[in-house]
């Protein structure tokens, strides 16, 4: 438009708080947004809204300790975060654990991650403007938080695994409410599509918006389905498999197109991976001990030790560097939201408001990972 | 032509949405059999929580408001956050001769409780348990804090601690 | 004018009582009153009933604490609104702030005058008639408008700027409805509209370009009403509330009948224009003489409008700008254009269904 | 009962319209200008020229005025009050006026009115018909000469329009 009207007539440029009490940006963040009209030209991100310094207090606590924090990260992967420490740890002492426990952590991750897919799609919903997507997905997801309460005792901050094992064995109910929900997900994820994916408004909504090229992934650092979306093959369960993954058959859901319509379908195929993964292993649980006995104060070798697990926003990391005392001299989350959103302004430069919700929603961001 | 088709495939996509919603609409109108919440007040009463549920640091006592604990304060040395705070007294046996301690009061911060569940694995006495109580809200933060020894209760006879 | 026999004991009533001029005007405040009334239960009412549809569209049940099946719970929160204080920006511009929800509340009330609840029950029977509604409801956009901008906050100025654009485009659908199908009825007075429909509805006497009419009027409808999927204005999870971020208490209310008002008027203008507005399907009930039995069809065939507009809005996304920009000029505008001469041809070849 | 509502819509115009003029807010100017234009078509509805009335609302009150806000946010000192013009140029404004007003009033006057009976009101189907008429009364030339200007306007959007689109690929 400047070219066309020359240098006399000059569109003004403004500035527009978004957060951090905003709707779309799913906690306190504050995006500033440097708008003209409605297109944006800049996005700065503002962080530290809820920061806790969890990393510091890790290096008061003890390992045993520690665990419960990290429910508090990426709360709605509370369960794949427990498990990273617990397994750091676990290498850094040489405990192995049985197969029951990896079988017992992998399921419980891999419902983890279709109760955090099943929000991420009703908030998705949301953020587009479709309200009633919220309900439908937290049907699902409702089932999913009943087997966590009956296991776990808790439906968000589980705690559930600890050092040596899980807390409790699983619920003789279990097996039967799995097996239930695996049949409702398979005749509910089609309503997913027809309800949204296949929806010409959505599809326009996402579709060659907030693009983000692979090498631009891989240089920002982008991880999880995030950077699936853009063809980068990331997922830490195929890269360095853990626990019971490398004993089951499933697919890296990749694909190429790199705008939030393909973030979009990788986070949809991965719930029906998640449902193919689950299906493997509920028949076969291996009986065996559900917790190994380990020291009451738990003293890591001096050195350090990093453990990388695939949450449902990506590559998480713990590096702990301990100096053989009884709690980490520094411990470092490597959190998957944070090196997502960086990218933010990135996709969302030239693009409307309205994008800027969308592309944060196909990001999947949860504040307190970011901010920790 | 996409120009026609596009308006086609459109208008279709939208329709198979509001066949999915509309049936939803008129198996609810019809029957309610598809609600999914649940009336909270109402069902107050007959609302049973899963038994492992994690509500509240409670500490058991027996029909003869008994507990088992015996101020070891293991689970206030335990607790990441603070939340427990045992406060006991010395007296001396008259048996052993020994001094021992004895629970004057425990109390529990739930404000800043996690339900990490650390206390009640330490516990060497399984003294504490979890409650299933979620009627946590108050008006009162202070209401927040509990003791969670009754008044009047003792050590269960022949504790070993 | 209102013909309905209770009305005309009322009308001589008054005549009988005191000399004629001031029992015109009495009677001038007794219907506008009326229509206060009308107003406020009608809004009421409908908040009520899109909770509820809501509800069940959700898998939940929506209001049914207050009164039997809820009915009362919007009374309540009109008692808990007008409780409410009521705030404002400092820096506001006060004047054009607190005038803007006036603006829209009193377009809608004008626009209601002519809406033909019954063949008695109709206040403003003016030979122009839906073209007067169009234009009056183009006049309640400047409300939003000042809403917007008046309010000093960035984002109610965005769902303004939003509004007028939207406006703008949608009227012009809106307008073309009624061409097309003022094309096979020769006339824009209501009554005149309705009694040409005892020979079959519009929709039918018109066929497939009265249908495509129908559907562009719904899309455009729901533009004008501000609803899922253009509810751009006050597009929740982008700009908090849009243009009434700043509003709160009895001024929002306002803003809230009226959104609600305006659907109940979209949707009496579809009734009107394609369903045969009070007349009985397939003259059922012509021959019995029940009270109100033309507010009864009416108020069904209304309804049901506003039900399918409540089903839209509770699937479909949210359109970005430029995507509600590119539907109407792209493809509602050229497709309504092409309708309107394929209707003109079918009066003209007299292709038209007629029982 | 028609005079006093004749007398307040007068009122309103002259009132709001000298507002509109001297208020300095921009924004203010144009709402005040809005309720001119609506007083005027209420008077419309007075005289039983229904058409007309409403035609005003939908162009005037529905269009213009909306275009005019959308325009005025484009400026950017929309905030600040609008300058005040200097001496000789309101003197100059101020001549021009009265002598327009003074004009208007002798034509007024000198024109002999007669008052016309209560006449049915004009149906669509006259305004229709004046319209495309070529015969005495009729407005065929007009409204193809307007529409014409219309067909270029909307090209000359349009060759705006892409302009654009051609920068930005």
């Amino acid at each position: 438009m400047e070219d066309f009207l020359g240098e006399n007539i000059k569109t003004q440029e403004y500035f527009l708080n978004m957060g951090p009490q905003h709707p779309a940006t799913h906690g306190v963040l504050r995006l500033l947004l440097k708008l003209d009209g409605e297109i944006v030209h800049n996005v700065d991100m503002d962080l530290g809204y809820i920061h806790r310094s969890i990393e510091k207090m890790c290096e008061r606590d003890t390992y045993k300790q520690i665990v419960h924090l990290t429910d508090r990260l990426d709360y709605l992967s509370a369960h794949i975060n427990n498990e990273a420490v617990c397994l750091l740890v676990e290498d850094a002492l040489n405990i192995e654990v049985s197969d029951r426990i990896k079988v017992i952590r992998t399921i419980m991750s891999e419902l983890t991650r279709l109760s955090s897919h099943a929000l991420w799609w009703g908030v998705m919903g949301m953020d587009i403007g479709a309200l009633t997507t919220f309900m439908y997905a937290f049907r699902e997801r409702e089932l999913i938080n009943d087997i966590f309460e009956e296991t776990c005792g808790a439906r968000l901050t589980m705690n559930y695994n600890v050092i040596g094992g899980v807390r409790y064995d699983l619920h003789e109910n279990f097996v039967k409410r799995v097996k239930a929900l695996l049949a409702q997900l398979k005749q509910k994820l089609p309503e997913y599509d027809k309800l949204l994916t296949g929806n010409v408004i959505f599809r326009k909504r996402l579709e060659g918006i907030g693009y983000i090229s692979k090498e631009d992934a891989i240089a920002y650092g982008l991880n999880g389905p995030t950077a699936r979306g853009s063809g980068v093959s990331c997922d830490i369960r195929k890269i360095h498999p853990y626990s019971a993954y490398d004993r089951v058959d499933f697919e890296e859901s990749i694909f190429t197109e790199g705008d939030s319509y393909a973030r979009y379908k990788v986070r949809i195929k991965e719930m029906w991976q998640s449902v193919h993964i689950i299906e493997q292993l509920i028949d076969k649980i291996p009986e065996g001990e559900f917790r190994h006995k380990t020291k009451a104060l738990i003293k890591l070798p001096p050195g350090d030790y990093l453990q990388r697990v695939e949450t449902a926003r990506g590559d998480f990391g713990v590096y702990v560097h301990s100096d053989g005392k009884k709690s980490p001299y520094r411990m470092k989350f490597r959190s998957p939201g944070f090196a997502n959103l960086a990218a933010l302004n990135k996709m969302a430069k030239g693009l409307k408001i309205a994008d800027i919700v969308a592309i944060l929603s196909t990001i999947d961001i949860v504040v307190p990972d970011i901010d920790r | 032509m996409s120009y026609f088709s596009d308006i086609i495939q459109g208008t279709k996509s939208l329709l198979t949405g509001m066949r999915i919603t509309g049936n939803y609409f008129f198996k609810n109108f019809l029957t309610r059999k598809d609600v999914i919440t649940q009336q909270y007040p109402d069902n107050k009463d007959t609302l049973k929580m899963f038994d492992r549920f994690r509500g509240e640091v409670t500490l058991a006592h027996n029909e003869n408001n008994e507990h088992r604990c015996d101020a070891c304060t293991t689970c206030e040395k335990t607790c990441p956050n603070g939340s427990l705070e045992v406060i006991w007294d010395k007296y001396k046996d008259p048996e052993t001769g020994r001094n021992k301690r004895v629970l004057v009061k425990h109390i529990y911060h739930l404000e800043m409780c996690t339900m990490c569940g650390l206390c009640i694995e330490v516990c060497p006495t399984n003294a504490l348990e979890w409650g299933q109580d979620f009627h946590h809200a108050s008006y009162d933060r202070g209401q927040l804090t509990k003791v969670l020894n009754k008044p009047g209760s003792k050590v269960v006879a022949g504790l070993k601690g | 004018m209102i013909r309905l026999s209770i009305f005309t004991q009322i009308h001589e009533w008054l005549y009988s009582l005191m000399p004629a001029s001031s029992a015109h005007i009495l009677e001038l405040v007794l219907i506008a009153a009326a229509y206060l009334g009308i107003f406020a239960i009608l809004g009421l009412l409908l908040v009520w009933l899109e909770r509820r549809v809501a509800g069940f569209f959700q898998l939940r049940l929506g209001p049914n604490r207050v009164g039997p099946i809820g009915l009362f719970q919007t009374i309540a929160d009109a008692l808990k609104l007008v409780s409410k204080e009521l705030t404002g920006t400092v820096k506001a511009d006060h004047f054009l702030y607190g005038a803007a929800p006036y603006f829209i509340i009193t377009t809608a009330l004008m626009a209601m005058a002519l809406i033909p609840f019954s063949q008695e029950i109709h206040a403003f029977d003016i030979n122009i008639g839906v073209f007067f509604i169009a234009s009056v409801s183009s006049v309640g956009v400047v409300g939003i408008f000042l809403a917007g901008w008046a309010s000093n906050n960035k984002y109610s100025l965005i769902g303004g700027m939003r509004t007028g654009i939207q406006m703008i485009s949608y009227e012009l659908s809106i307008g073309m409805v009624i061409v097309t199908m003022t094309t096979l009825a020769g006339t824009l007075q209501i009554s005149e509209l309705i009694e040409m429909q005892r020979n079959g509805w519009f929709i039918i006497q018109g066929h497939f370009p009265a249908i495509l009419a129908f559907m562009i009027f719904m899309i455009a409808g729901t533009a004008e009403s501000n609803r899922v999927p253009f509810d751009l204005v006050e597009a929740e999870s982008e700009l908090g509330a849009g243009f009434h971020t700043e509003y709160s208490g009895m001024n929002f209310a306002y803003f809230f009948l009226a959104e609600f008002v305006n659907l109940f008027i979209i949707s009496s203008i579809a009734v009107v224009l394609f369903f045969g507005g009070w007349l009985a399907p397939f003259g059922i009930t012509d021959g019995l003489h029940i009270p109100f039995i033309g507010l009864f069809w009416f108020g069904l065939k209304v309804t049901a409008i506003i039900f399918i507009f409540m089903w839209f809005r509770w699937t479909f996304p949210r359109f970005r700008i430029d995507q509600l920009l590119t539907l109407e000029w792209k493809y509602l505008l050229p497709i309504n254009m092409v309708n309107i001469v394929v209707m003109a041809l079918m009066v003209w070849l007299g292709l038209i269904i007629k029982f | 009962m028609e005079r006093i509502i004749f007398y307040i819509l007068s009122i309103i115009i002259v009132v709001f319209a000298g507002l509109s003029v001297v208020n300095r807010n921009i924004m203010r100017s144009i709402i005040y200008l809005l309720f001119v234009l609506l007083a005027f078509a209420g008077l419309y509805f007075m005289m039983e020229f229904n058409f007309l009335g409403a035609v005003q609302m939908t162009v005037y009150a529905g269009g213009i005025i909306v275009l005019y806000i959308n325009s005025i946010m484009l400026v950017e000192r929309i905030n600040s009050p609008l300058d005040v013009a200097k001496l000789w140029r309101r003197i100059l404004a101020g001549v021009i006026s009265v002598a327009g007003a003074i004009m208007a009033l002798f034509a007024i006057w000198s024109y002999d009115f007669t008052e016309v009976g209560d006449e049915s009101s004009i149906t669509i189907q006259d305004v229709g018909k004046s319209v495309l008429n070529y015969g005495e009364h009729g407005y065929i030339l007009p409204f193809e000469v307007i529409s014409m200007l219309l067909l270029a306007a909307m090209v000359g959007a349009i060759v705006i329009a892409k302009t654009k689109k051609r920068n930005a690929n």
